[in-house]
């Protein structure tokens, strides 16, 4: 295992304590630092998003805490959930007085223990209401979209949700869009090489030389199939192929393209992916309004990459073309 | 040969130990768990037992509160669906047996009994769905025909755990419904279940005490 | 080779070609895709920012071509020096009247080229002042310090004087502040896996399974020691240690530290190193002013970081605090 | 024997030959380069020696001109400072011989002189500073040698290709202070040099051909 780390059971917390060293106005630990709220605070009246999950995945989760975007964060192990007391904190935490949206990816550990955390919450007087990302197209079929594990598609809930709370909209509006954004998302991924838990310390499944997954879970888990490396342009024709056919997408559409790397592969080859994704949806007469290249959602050192495709209408191009700022995310209004 | 009969201190004892010889199994159960899920299970249950042993508070005659803290503890530091699953269990053995100063062996099935409803209310999971419960099930059923028989405490946590072990063994055959394993279908079969396997771990770990 | 690319041959190509898809708005190529310049131009009379060198360091060197930033970069292949006829190009299609700053790594092959283009283009009338980051500590002696390699300390070059030029100063200034920035910035780093060039297919060298080297470049060139791996907290105190001996940094200075990861290190291992890193500065009474943590500087799949730290003064932390926008790096005024 | 005597179809086939020869040489020039520096110059090489195969003017009766482009193309395709450094050299060698139409002996050793001089002025190395002048100054001084001495042409070549190799050897003696090589110091030391390599075989493929 190469690493730079300390003790290997560190991990998060050491992480958490740099970021928390590099970024001295962003983050205030609410209790403790694996429950974390922007230190802007939200406005009174304010919806609150509060997400969180397993570490190992930044920016994903708590590099999508800013202007915005989410207003909280719950911090678990290494691809392992946190616990539903730190998530209650943190709903308290961001709550406004107009309530929280519990807004994270479609595992059943972050689903239990945010479970336990709203009801605990609501017996305090606090309205919560969750919207769980499932765009992984490889985790089960079109129609149980809402059992399919949420991967990096959630950034586009982070932006869109993000920017409806900070308009103002009501609990029930910015769940809306939230739903709205995880049910229009689709992602496809590949993986061409496994990544390492620090406190396992080697790779927890092998691959073969040549060979990549496509569909494979950022947490290593099964994909469609295992198969001989690609070229560049014939992934990202298999990419594009199923997810253009899983929502439908189609002739006249407007979308957003996010192209991210999972934590080994080289920006570069992120363009190179990329490069043959865009013809693809021209020749389908599907529109890219925006696009976000680069490592949006990673698995600790694995190599590979994912394709998430967002359908836009009138509002949510509105709302993701909105400014959004963390240390890890920035965006200015004008421009691509 | 004593009748079964744990107080507060003996229940305390019995958790030391148990989160000891399950912290020992991290890697046994982390590889099981990486067969069919993502690898975890074993870390979670360490770092859950780990932070039992040193949190939880030294002295304390009440046995449901025993139990209920060490639910919280481990729902919260092993985090994972092995987090919430085991810490609701945990806190619901707890609640079952709320106000006795000693447990015998019939409320050792009431709070199994309790601890396999807390699971199942909170992951939804049935007997044959390749979780946890399907070596909690037949445990509790073993233990309870035991003592409706009037076996000898040695024999009834004989048959509990040899009913625990087979029931590992029967996840062999299933295919997983919950849980990580589910995205694997039909692939989930022929892998014996992680958390069914903890489970056995730690009645069995109950059992060396108990006998 | 675990690669996502077409032909090896075309890693570069089909990089600037998705580069190009995904941002439409922000370059221009002058003459062919190897010579781009900012959409936005160069304001009449400003000083025009000119760039270069190898590919397979996104987001140096095109990623700082930007509003705040560079005007326009030569890119070459998979760490080779551009051709002075690329340069050239970029030389004269930055050049708004009031001559061109040539800002690159002290590379040889870079400096052959750069110095063929700066002849050629003073032909043409246009003045030229080259500046080569050398802020790479492993490579001479401080007496010899301009003769060292140029690697992550860049980005301060090119925040600085793109802010600088942004504001209207003459061509002697913005070198000055771009001289500023190389002499006042020094950077160490450790690489603990080496990289795979697309066109040679295998790692050009290798490590132990528990070895690191410190101070090895970022083509991977010899730095000053093998050993075995280290603790972070080891580790940042190496580092620190020997970047704060060098200028000297002094109590009472203030700084901004750049923890730069080099292509396969997640960057949750960057804020473990800067965690340590924090607290030795502190130690000797040095504030940091800014941080930056993520991935400036890389080489495709090396596994590694580096620490670069700036001394600041009055000046540099205005144009440092400046905003700057490309689609690699964003940052607004305020906040940190 | 004929006499050595080259006119400009000759020469363009001797840059096609040699092109073609060197690009074979690819993994042992970039294996060398790997030594000390960072590998990459014998795929330099190939994509400045490719691009002249492809884009070198076809017809053109003008020696001088020829060379200029090829070095033209050798600079921007090669990039690095190879490309550089053979660029300015194959540009001064055609600007030695402008107006020739065919070249001899003693023109060849004047445009290794002027590729010699280009090479020093623009990258400032000196004999003996382990860069591609150890072997282009050996081979040219033998070959001016055995003009003077009136020897055959191919005891001239040869004489050229053995000084040239010899000194590809003694590169190995030195310590490079040019160049990636110089970050190694004294380690760069038992490496021969990458570039006087490529130089070595630049001449013994227009050897084969001038013979
Ligand atoms: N819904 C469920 N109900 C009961 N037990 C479950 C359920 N889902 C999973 N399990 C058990 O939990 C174990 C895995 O736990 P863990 O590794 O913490 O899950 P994950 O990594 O998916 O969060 C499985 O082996 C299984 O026994
Ligand atoms: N200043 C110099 N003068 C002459 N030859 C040089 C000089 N520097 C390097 N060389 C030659 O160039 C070769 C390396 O070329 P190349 O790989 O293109 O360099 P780099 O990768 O450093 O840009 C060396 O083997 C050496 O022969
Ligand atoms: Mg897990
Ligand atoms: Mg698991
Ligand atoms: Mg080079
Ligand atoms: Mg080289």
């Amino acid at each position: 295992m190469k690493k730079i780390i300390n003790d290997p059971a560190r991990f998060v917390d050491d992480t958490i304590e740099g970021i928390l060293l590099a970024h001295p106005d962003w983050l205030s630990p609410a209790g403790n630092n694996r429950s974390l709220i922007r230190k802007s605070g939200v406005p009174k009246g304010q919806v609150g998003i509060a997400t969180g999950g397993g570490s190992g995945h930044l920016p994903v989760f708590l590099g999508y805490v800013g202007e915005g975007l989410a207003h909280g964060v719950a911090v678990g192990n290494a691809f392992a959930s946190p616990s539903a007391r730190q998530m209650l904190a943190v709903t308290r935490g961001v709550n406004a007085g107009a309530g929280v949206l519990h807004l994270f990816g479609n595992y059943q550990g972050d689903s239990l223990h945010f479970e336990m955390a709203a009801e605990m919450a609501e017996s305090d007087g606090i309205r919560v209401v969750a919207v769980k990302a499932s765009d992984d197209i490889a985790s089960a079929p079109p129609a149980e979209w809402q059992s399919r594990r949420g991967v990096a598609g959630i950034f586009f809930a982070y932006k869109l949700a993000g920017a409806r709370a900070a308009e103002g909209a009501d609990l029930d509006a910015v769940a809306e869009t939230a739903h709205y954004a995880v049910a229009n998302t689709r992602t496809l991924g590949v993986a061409l090489d496994a990544c390492t838990l620090p406190e396992i310390g080697h790779p927890n499944f092998s691959f073969a030389d040549d060979e990549m997954e496509i569909g494979m879970g950022i947490h290593g888990e099964p994909g469609l199939e295992r198969r001989t490396l690609m070229r560049a342009e014939d992934l990202a024709a298999t990419l594009v192929d199923r997810i253009l056919a899983d929502l439908p997408f189609a002739n006249g559409d407007e979308v957003a393209v996010l192209v991210n790397g999972l934590g080994s592969t080289p920006v570069e080859e992120l363009y190179i992916l990329y490069r043959s994704v865009a013809p693809l949806l021209a020749e389908r007469g599907i529109a890219v309004h925006r696009t976000y290249i680069g490592e949006y959602a990673t698995s600790l050192d694995m190599v590979g990459a994912s394709v998430s495709v967002l359908k836009l209408d009138a509002d949510s191009r509105r709302l993701l073309d909105a400014p959004a700022r963390s240390p890890f995310f920035q965006q200015s209004g004008a421009g691509r | 040969m004593t009748p079964f009969s744990l107080d507060a201190p003996a229940v305390r004892a019995a958790i030391m130990k148990a989160t000891t010889d399950l912290e020992v199994a991290t890697g046994q159960l982390s590889a099981l768990d990486a067969a069919i899920g993502d690898g975890d299970m074993g870390l979670s249950i360490a770092n859950g037992c780990r932070a039992i042993r040193e949190e939880l508070p030294p002295e304390s005659a009440d046995i449901a509160a025993l139990l209920s803290e060490a639910g919280l503890i481990f729902s919260e530091k092993a985090g994972a669906t092995i987090g919430a699953l085991v810490g609701t269990a945990l806190i619901r053995a707890g609640k079952s047996v709320r106000s006795k100063t000693t447990i015998g062996l019939p409320d050792l099935a009431t709070m199994l009994l309790a601890a396999e409803q807390g699971i199942a209310e909170r992951g939804k999971a049935q007997a044959g769905d390749k979780t946890l419960l399907d070596a909690l099930i037949p445990a509790r059923l073993a233990l309870e025909m035991a003592i409706a028989r009037g076996t000898t405490v040695d024999g009834a946590v004989e048959a509990m755990l040899t009913a625990a072990h087979g029931g590992v063994t029967n996840t062999a055959e299933m295919v997983a419904k919950f849980g990580r394993g589910r995205y694997l279908g039909e692939r989930s079969r022929g892998h014996e279940d992680a958390g069914a396997t903890a489970v056995y771990l730690l009645l069995a770990s109950l059992a060396t005490r108990a006998e």
